[in-house]
């Protein structure tokens, strides 16, 4: 997945459709921020300048699906966040989870969210009737995030087997936040494969990955020709960042 | 503890750690048993008691 | 025979060890664990066949295409069509969650009620629809017998033109009441100025898609403005092919950071700048000369019929717009105004556009004709990319209504608040009217898709206000702040459940109408608001009664469209968007009504693309110019209380309610509600928690201001206001100019439910107002408070 | 007058009136009362009932976990000390120290069955075990070596004058106790790795630059570290609890030999572990931190932790205790041997703190913000049960069992 951040507007669609996609519960205090859940999640951040210099920008962060000794699949006791080699999507097993949130002190980025109540579907308000199928709720006490859309992968390979292919095509297979995004600041594709998109966006030298240099290998790449942006994806030293010069035409 | 969930695969990481659990098992196990086993004897008069003292 | 204690702890000690070579502790625990995946009040979603529904949604007024992925019938996500001219795959948060509104049982009123509990609570009983309805007959029987038709008041926040709108003024017309109420926002102002200026009584759109240049006077592209789908899609488009934003406004909110160039205005100046920028232009010589000369009245000097010279546009000014002036008046450097005007002379497609947050809140009419003058002058009229004044939808009229004895009888008298120049009273005018007046001006209000109390700028005058009516009827699907003050509520069907129409969606550059029929059967015991009035209208009898020969909604409907299968314009999607100029579009029309009508609810838009056939250049106004002199306003110079020559031309006018004191500017969101539409509980979990944490509002302030107050993160403050005092705690950001404190709009609900009701205050109603001379709208951005910390 | 309960003292054991002894249990009581209707709440309704956050995802009682296995290392390096190592002295203090390890295990793992989102299904901690991960070696060994403690309680038990009747109890106990030195044994091994799991628990979370530390093979140096405080510290709780005792009962039970043999022991580890403890932070905040690209002063820009922690973490309660522990005619002296004792244990609950809570509270990403978090009164209450229950059992044991041997030796 790589992100625009330069597109990016901080609107929130790419929440509240990742929110009716998985079937997130909702609270009535949603407004408390430490508890609610949410798998994609807006940070807003702040040029440190004096007004009128300011300025703002988000980041949109799903799972960062960690590539290397992913920090939450190797802490996790019972198994139940697991790496899959063949997409690199890294599942979330609730039925398994005992909710010791062990993954979630191991990962630095706060995608793992746990549920601290049961999802919350009170009888006859109707709340249930939107729920999708294709995910199933939560139950309390279990650490739920963000599966890159795990399920439309699926429905993609099974129509994708039933017209007698084996390999999906590019955009046949995106996540709900890359389909909502108004403004088209997600892509989404096989970072592996040099015929999609992303993987050309990656190689561009504005493109940067959150807290890089801890070595967690992110799949998901951001996109900023903004210096101040780009430095606010990692911890950087005094005088250890380096500023893009943008290449000549 | 036992590779029946389906997604188990078998790494030499398992024989070291399953192995040494199993052999700490095996030891208090045995130990316990042990004691059992002589504490039956005693009773049922096949040993002599121990005189123990501390 | 005993058991003695030995043997009792053998049997223990033996049955414990027993059980546990026995299979069933191990099977327990397993059950148990299963039992916790399967927690019998943890729900699961029930299966069934996947469908795919096309669909526009109608929570605002942007007018997007959605897709509905439907599970047998219930809806279970909204997606946006890429296939759909008006957003092209763009959707906003409010449409993504509207499924939540859709079936949230207590968001929404499900079945006819009447109020139990004092006005305000929210606190109804269910009633039957024939109960409802009688209820409602009798009343306004009543009122027709005793000759006191024109005591009948109608509040619509319907858009505007739509079939339900028409069918309100009719039913009100029919009956014999002139107080057909509007809430005046920035679209009720735009509609005023395209009047005055372009002599067009329609909507004004934007050729955003085909600009290269943006000039944005505060409108809040990113916070909701326009049609929020289309505006972020356009917004990744403008990003690709490098069209240039210019943001004016005082705080670094989304477009102002977002923006290629984020002019840090003081807030209200926006029409001194641009005034300031058309003077810059006018002096180099780099207005467009041809334009202003051949179609613009009321630029140079000029002599009147009797023979008297007047000032022009120019020359004022050249007299009252100096940059150093402007400079002084905005805050900004003469520099910057110069650097602008040069940038809007090198574009080759720029337009200018207006508005503050989302574009509902209203401003001045003066000062939307001060900065759409820069549009004038650069000739941005009707031209690609620039402003287009005739995007109208060409729908049949419907036969002029029956008006009987009692009906003549009640129009005569004049409307409560006069009757603007749009033809409706500003809701700001009729709440004063009815504060101001002893007697009872009004006796039954019915209310129409609009929540001024949660909305309106100083609404705690309306809340004042509404005490004095005797009998308040909502039509609202849901359960909004003024709805609480009503006594008898008649549902309409929430959006998706209704056959749905938006003539002109909001903004946008050409003529298109939106239609979808509905996609889902009535969830709860609604009844379609334009069948409701045929079916009282029916039930009043006499002229109202013959006003209303229609079958239903749907026939009123149909009979509409008829036009706009006569105009020219396409029923068809094709490749090309519809936004591209003078393009052959196949109209997909067959000539066959039924399978026009059918092929409409298809595609779910008539559209009509732009030409270059020079017909949008002919202004229907008394000079048949464009009227930077307006001599719409000099007529009605005496009924609107103008003054000065002045006054009929673009021009800056200062608002502040005090020397003393804070600013407070509200702000909006694009992802949170802050109109009629509720607002999704899956919206509240994209609100930080710096505007908005557990029941606590924040407002934004500059770090070196609260310094200087003392203030510290997170503290809980006092603001007041001439009208009220408000509870609020503090952020600092740098990029709230000093001086100056940012509050959201649409918190403090009254209404709705467990999710949003009571989180944070409603700012709208403590914010000090003064009326706009034109149009009636409430002037809010010159509120002064006091803070003091708790 | 002789207490009602006369019976079941150790033999000619002087203890004091059941009813002063209820009135002394009081307050543990209702200490664990309180941890049982938090406990409920906590169950029944789920971990809704803290304060805990996604941020704070592990809090009060995991710091109350890891401070009292720690704590409790006394039984198992005691037990190393006595049965494989051979000083003959300690077996004085063994079984306090044996029933404070049994105490702080239970304890801990009871929390732990708490703490867990899903307790019910805690188990597939082992049936779906991923071998890989620190927790579930801790789990294993936690559990495996509570089984041993519980092996080595027994025979205390059975030692009481009315079980000792019963010739089968009697000779099981016996038989347990000839065969301890295998399960002590045992025991070191499983603590061994807990110990140090506890450590790598945070050590190896290398995306948390203010945790992660470097180390050998798949264990990193808080693995070590955590072993080696545990051991440094374990016994000066020991010591500390048995002084309690002596204080509470105001007799003598453990001979000044058994005491100062843990006390040295406890002098060379703690300097030894003080030693590295600072040789690891110099590494950590010169190297890996930098590393990360942040400067040790970045931990402590924001909330109440300052770098005052670390200084009172590593000085006050490592560098002072090891001093005074080490200097012989300080540690002979008893109330400075007190004062050492305590500064060490406090040391070490700071350590487990500052890992746990601190490391959780310090944000990564460069646009997040501290967040702060304090404890609901139910997490108090399960807390503060492991207390009562501490007191209540050591109360208890004290009363019936013969946990100091020397004791008639002693008070003649």
């Amino acid at each position: 997945m790589v992100i625009d951040l330069d597109k990016c507007t901080g609107c929130g669609t790419c929440m509240v459709a990742c929110a009716h996609e998985n079937n997130l519960s909702v609270r009535p205090d949603e407004s408390d921020i430490q508890r609610k859940l949410t798998w994609m999640r807006l940070y807003k951040i702040t040029k440190d300048e004096p007004y009128p210099k300011t300025e703002v920008s988000y980041f949109p962060r799903p799972c960062m699906q960690c590539d290397h000794h992913t920090p939450c699949v190797s802490v996790c006791p019972a198994t139940a966040t697991d790496y899959d080699i063949n997409t690199g999507i890294v599942s979330q097993i609730y039925t398994r989870c005992i909710g010791c949130r062990y993954c979630m002190a191991a990962c630095p980025y706060h995608a793992r969210v746990f549920n601290w109540w049961d999802g919350y579907f009170p009888r006859g308000k109707g709340l249930e009737n939107y729920l999708s199928p294709e995910v199933s709720v939560r139950m309390r006490g279990v650490v739920e995030k963000c599966t890159f859309c795990h399920h439309r992968l699926m429905r993609a390979k099974s129509k994708a087997y039933a017209e007698g292919r084996r390999e999906l095509e590019e955009g046949e297979y995106v996540t709900a936040c890359t389909e909502a995004c108004p403004a088209k600041a997600i892509t989404f594709g096989d970072l592996n494969n040099p015929e999609h998109k992303v993987h050309q966006l990656i190689k561009s030298p504005y493109a940067f990955r959150l807290l890089e240099r801890l070595g967690t290998e992110p799949k998901v790449y951001y996109l900023s020709k903004k210096d101040w942006v780009r430095k606010m994806g990692d911890n950087y030293l005094p005088g250890e960042f380096k500023p893009v010069t943008p290449p000549k035409a | 503890m036992f590779p029946f969930c389906f997604e188990w695969k078998w790494d030499p990481d398992h024989f070291i750690f399953l192995g040494f659990l199993y052999l700490v098992l095996i030891i208090v196990g045995t130990g316990l048993g042990v004691a059992f086993l002589k504490t039956a004897a005693q009773v049922l008069g096949f040993m002599r008691e121990r005189h123990f003292d501390h | 025979m005993g058991i003695n204690r030995r043997e009792f702890i053998k049997l223990v000690v033996g049955g414990v060890a027993g059980i546990h070579v026995t299979p069933l502790p191990w099977k327990l625990t397993d059950d148990i664990a299963i039992w916790t995946q399967n927690w019998p009040w943890v729900p699961v979603p029930e299966r069934g066949e996947f469908k795919e529904a096309k669909s526009i949604c109608t929570l605002c007024e942007g007018g997007c295409g959605i897709r509905l992925r439907l599970v047998d019938k219930r809806g279970v996500k909204i997606e946006s069509r890429e296939d759909f001219p008006v957003n092209h795959g763009g959707i906003c948060p409010l449409g993504m969650g509207g499924l939540q509104l859709l079936y949230n049982k207590d968001m929404r009123f499900t079945t006819p009620m009447k109020r139990v509990g004092p006005r305000g609570e929210g606190q109804f009983m269910d009633i039957s629809w024939d109960e409802a309805l009688d209820t409602l007959i009798q009343r306004l029987k009543g009122l027709r017998d005793e000759n006191k038709s024109h005591l009948l008041a109608a509040l619509d926040g319907l858009p505007w033109d739509s079939t339900e709108s028409v069918l309100v003024k009719r039913f009100l017309t029919a009956f014999g009441s002139p107080n057909y109420v509007r809430v005046v926002d920035q679209e009720s102002v735009d509609r005023t100025v395209n009047l005055i200026m372009h002599g067009i009584n329609g909507p004004m759109g934007f050729d955003l898609e085909n600009a290269d240049y943006v000039l944005s006077f505060g409108a809040g592209l990113l916070e909701g403005w326009g049609g929020s789908g289309r505006i972020l899609n356009l917004w990744g488009q403008w990003k690709t092919k490098k069209a240039k934003v210019v943001q004016v406004e005082s705080r670094a909110s989304n477009t102002a950071s977002k923006a290629d160039r984020w002019i840090a205005i003081r807030p209200g100046t926006e029409a001194a700048l641009a005034l300031g920028i058309a003077r810059e232009l006018v002096e180099r010589g780099r207005y467009n000369v041809d334009f202003t000369n051949e179609h613009v009245f009321g630029f140079g000097d000029f002599v009147d019929q009797e023979g008297r010279t007047h000032k022009g546009f120019r020359s004022l000014l050249m007299e009252a717009y100096k940059p150093e002036k402007v400079s002084q008046i905005t805050g900004l450097q003469v520099g910057d105004i110069k650097s602008i005007a040069s940038e809007l002379e090198a574009a080759k497609a720029p337009i200018i556009i207006w508005g503050r947050g989302k574009g509902e809140l209203p401003m001045g009419v003066h000062e939307t004709m001060a900065i759409h003058s820069l549009n004038v002058i650069l000739g941005r009229i009707g031209r690609p990319g620039g402003i287009m004044v005739k995007t109208g939808v060409p729908l049949s009229d419907l036969p002029p209504p029956v008006l009987d004895e009692r009906a003549s009888v009640g129009l005569k008298n004049a409307p409560i608040g006069g009757k603007g120049l749009l033809g409706c009273t500003s809701l700001y005018r009729f709440a004063k009217a009815l504060l101001e007046s002893k007697e009872p001006l009004v006796d039954t209000l019915m209310i129409f898709r609009s929540d001024p109390i949660q909305s309106m700028p100083s609404s705690i005058l309306l809340e004042k206000a509404l005490k004095k009516v005797p009998f308040i009827v909502s039509f609202s699907p849901f359960r909004d702040d003024t709805s609480c003050y009503a006594d008898l509520v008649l549902p309409d069907h929430a959006y998706l459940e209704k056959l749905q129409e938006l003539p002109a969606p909001k903004g946008l550059g050409y003529s298109a109408y939106c239609i979808s029929a509905p996609v889902f059967p009535a969830i709860y015991k609604t009844k379609a608001l334009g069948d409701t009035l045929i079916q009282v209208a029916h039930r009043l009898g006499g002229g109202p009664k013959e006003s209303f020969a229609f079958k239903g909604y749907e026939d009123v409907v149909k009979v509409r469209v008829k036009g706009l299968f006569e105009a020219k314009g396409s029923i068809k999607l094709g490749k090309e968007p519809a936004w591209k100029w003078g393009i052959n579009v196949d109209s997909g029309l067959s000539g066959d009504e039924k399978k026009d009508w059918e092929g409409l609810l298809k595609s779910n838009i008539w559209y009509m693309p732009n030409n270059t056939n020079g017909e949008h250049l002919i202004f229907p106004t008394e000079s048949k110019k464009v009227e930077l002199f307006s001599l719409l306003l000099k007529r009605n110079r005496e009924p609107l209380k103008l003054k000065g020559e002045e006054d009929l031309f673009p021009q800056y006018k200062p608002l502040e309610d005090g020397k003393e004191g804070l600013l407070l500017i509200p702000y909006e969101m694009a992802n949170w509600s802050s109109g009629w539409t509720p607002n999704p509980p899956y919206l509240t979990k994209t609100i930080f928690d710096n505007i908005l944490l557990k029941q606590d509002l924040f407002f934004e302030i500059n770090p070196r201001t609260a310094k200087e107050l003392g203030l510290k993160e997170n503290d809980y403050v006092e603001v007041n206001t001439k009208l009220g005092q408000i509870r609020m705690r503090v952020h600092l950001f740098e990029g709230a100019m000093p001086g100056v404190i940012y509050a959201p709009l649409g918190f403090g609900h009254i209404g709705y439910d467990e999710f949003i009701k009571g989180k944070g205050v409603n700012i709208s109603k403590v914010l000090w107002s003064q009326e706009d001379l034109v149009s009636g709208a409430p002037l809010w951005w010159g509120t002064k408070v006091k803070i003091t910390r708790v | 007058m002789q207490p009602f309960d006369v019976a079941l003292f150790p033999e000619n054991a002087k203890r004091c009136s059941l009813k002063l002894f209820i009135a002394w249990t009081i307050p543990w009581v209702v200490l664990l009362l309180w941890g049982l209707v938090s406990a409920v709440l906590c169950l029944w309704k789920g971990l809704n009932q803290t304060n805990m956050t996604d941020y704070f995802a592990f809090a009060l009682w995991i710091v109350f976990d890891l401070a009292v296995i720690a704590l409790g290392a006394g039984a198992f390096f005691t037990g190393f000390l006595t049965y494989i190592i051979g000083k003959k002295e300690l077996k004085d203090i063994i079984n306090a120290a044996v029933l404070i390890g049994f105490i702080c295990y239970s304890g801990a793992v009871a929390m732990l069955g708490i703490d867990i989102g899903q307790p019910l299904r805690g188990w597939f901690i082992f049936w779906h075990v991923n071998v890989h991960s620190m927790l579930a070696e801790v789990s294993f060994c936690i559990t495996a070596y509570l089984i041993v403690l519980l092996i080595e309680y027994i025979p205390i038990i059975l030692e009481n004058r009315q079980i000792q009747r019963v010739r089968e109890l009697k000779y099981f106990g016996n038989n347990l106790h000839e065969i301890m030195a295998m399960f002590a044994a045992t025991g070191t091994f499983l603590s061994f790795f807990h110990q140090g799991s506890l450590g790598g628990l945070f050590g190896v979370m290398y995306a948390r630059p203010f945790d992660f530390r470097g180390g050998f093979y798949v264990w990193p140096w808080t693995f070590f570290l955590f072993v080696l405080s545990a051991i440094a510290a374990g016994p000066c709780f020991t010591i500390l609890c048995t002084k309690l005792t002596e204080f509470i009962s105001r007799k003598k039970l453990v001979p000044d030999r058994a005491v100062q043999t843990l006390a040295k022991i406890s002098a060379g580890l703690t300097c030894l572990y003080v030693g590295l403890k600072i040789i690891d932070t110099l590494v950590w905040a010169y190297k890996l931190t930098p590393k990360a690209g942040l400067t040790l002063m970045d931990y402590y820009r924001e909330g109440p932790y300052g770098i005052w922690l670390l200084i009172a973490e590593i000085g006050i309660c490592g560098v002072l205790p090891a001093i005074l522990l080490i200097i012989p005619k300080v540690r002979e002296h008893n109330g400075w041997l007190v004062v050492a004792c305590l500064l060490n244990c406090t040391g070490i609950v700071l350590n487990r703190f500052v890992f746990t809570v601190v490391s959780l509270a310090i944000p990564v990403m460069p646009f997040d913000r501290f967040v702060s978090y304090w404890p609901t009164w139910q997490e108090w209450g399960i807390a503060l049960a492991l207390v009562g229950y501490g007191f209540l059992l050591f109360s208890l044991s004290y009363r019936y069992l013969p946990l100091f041997p020397k004791e008639r030796e002693l008070n003649p």
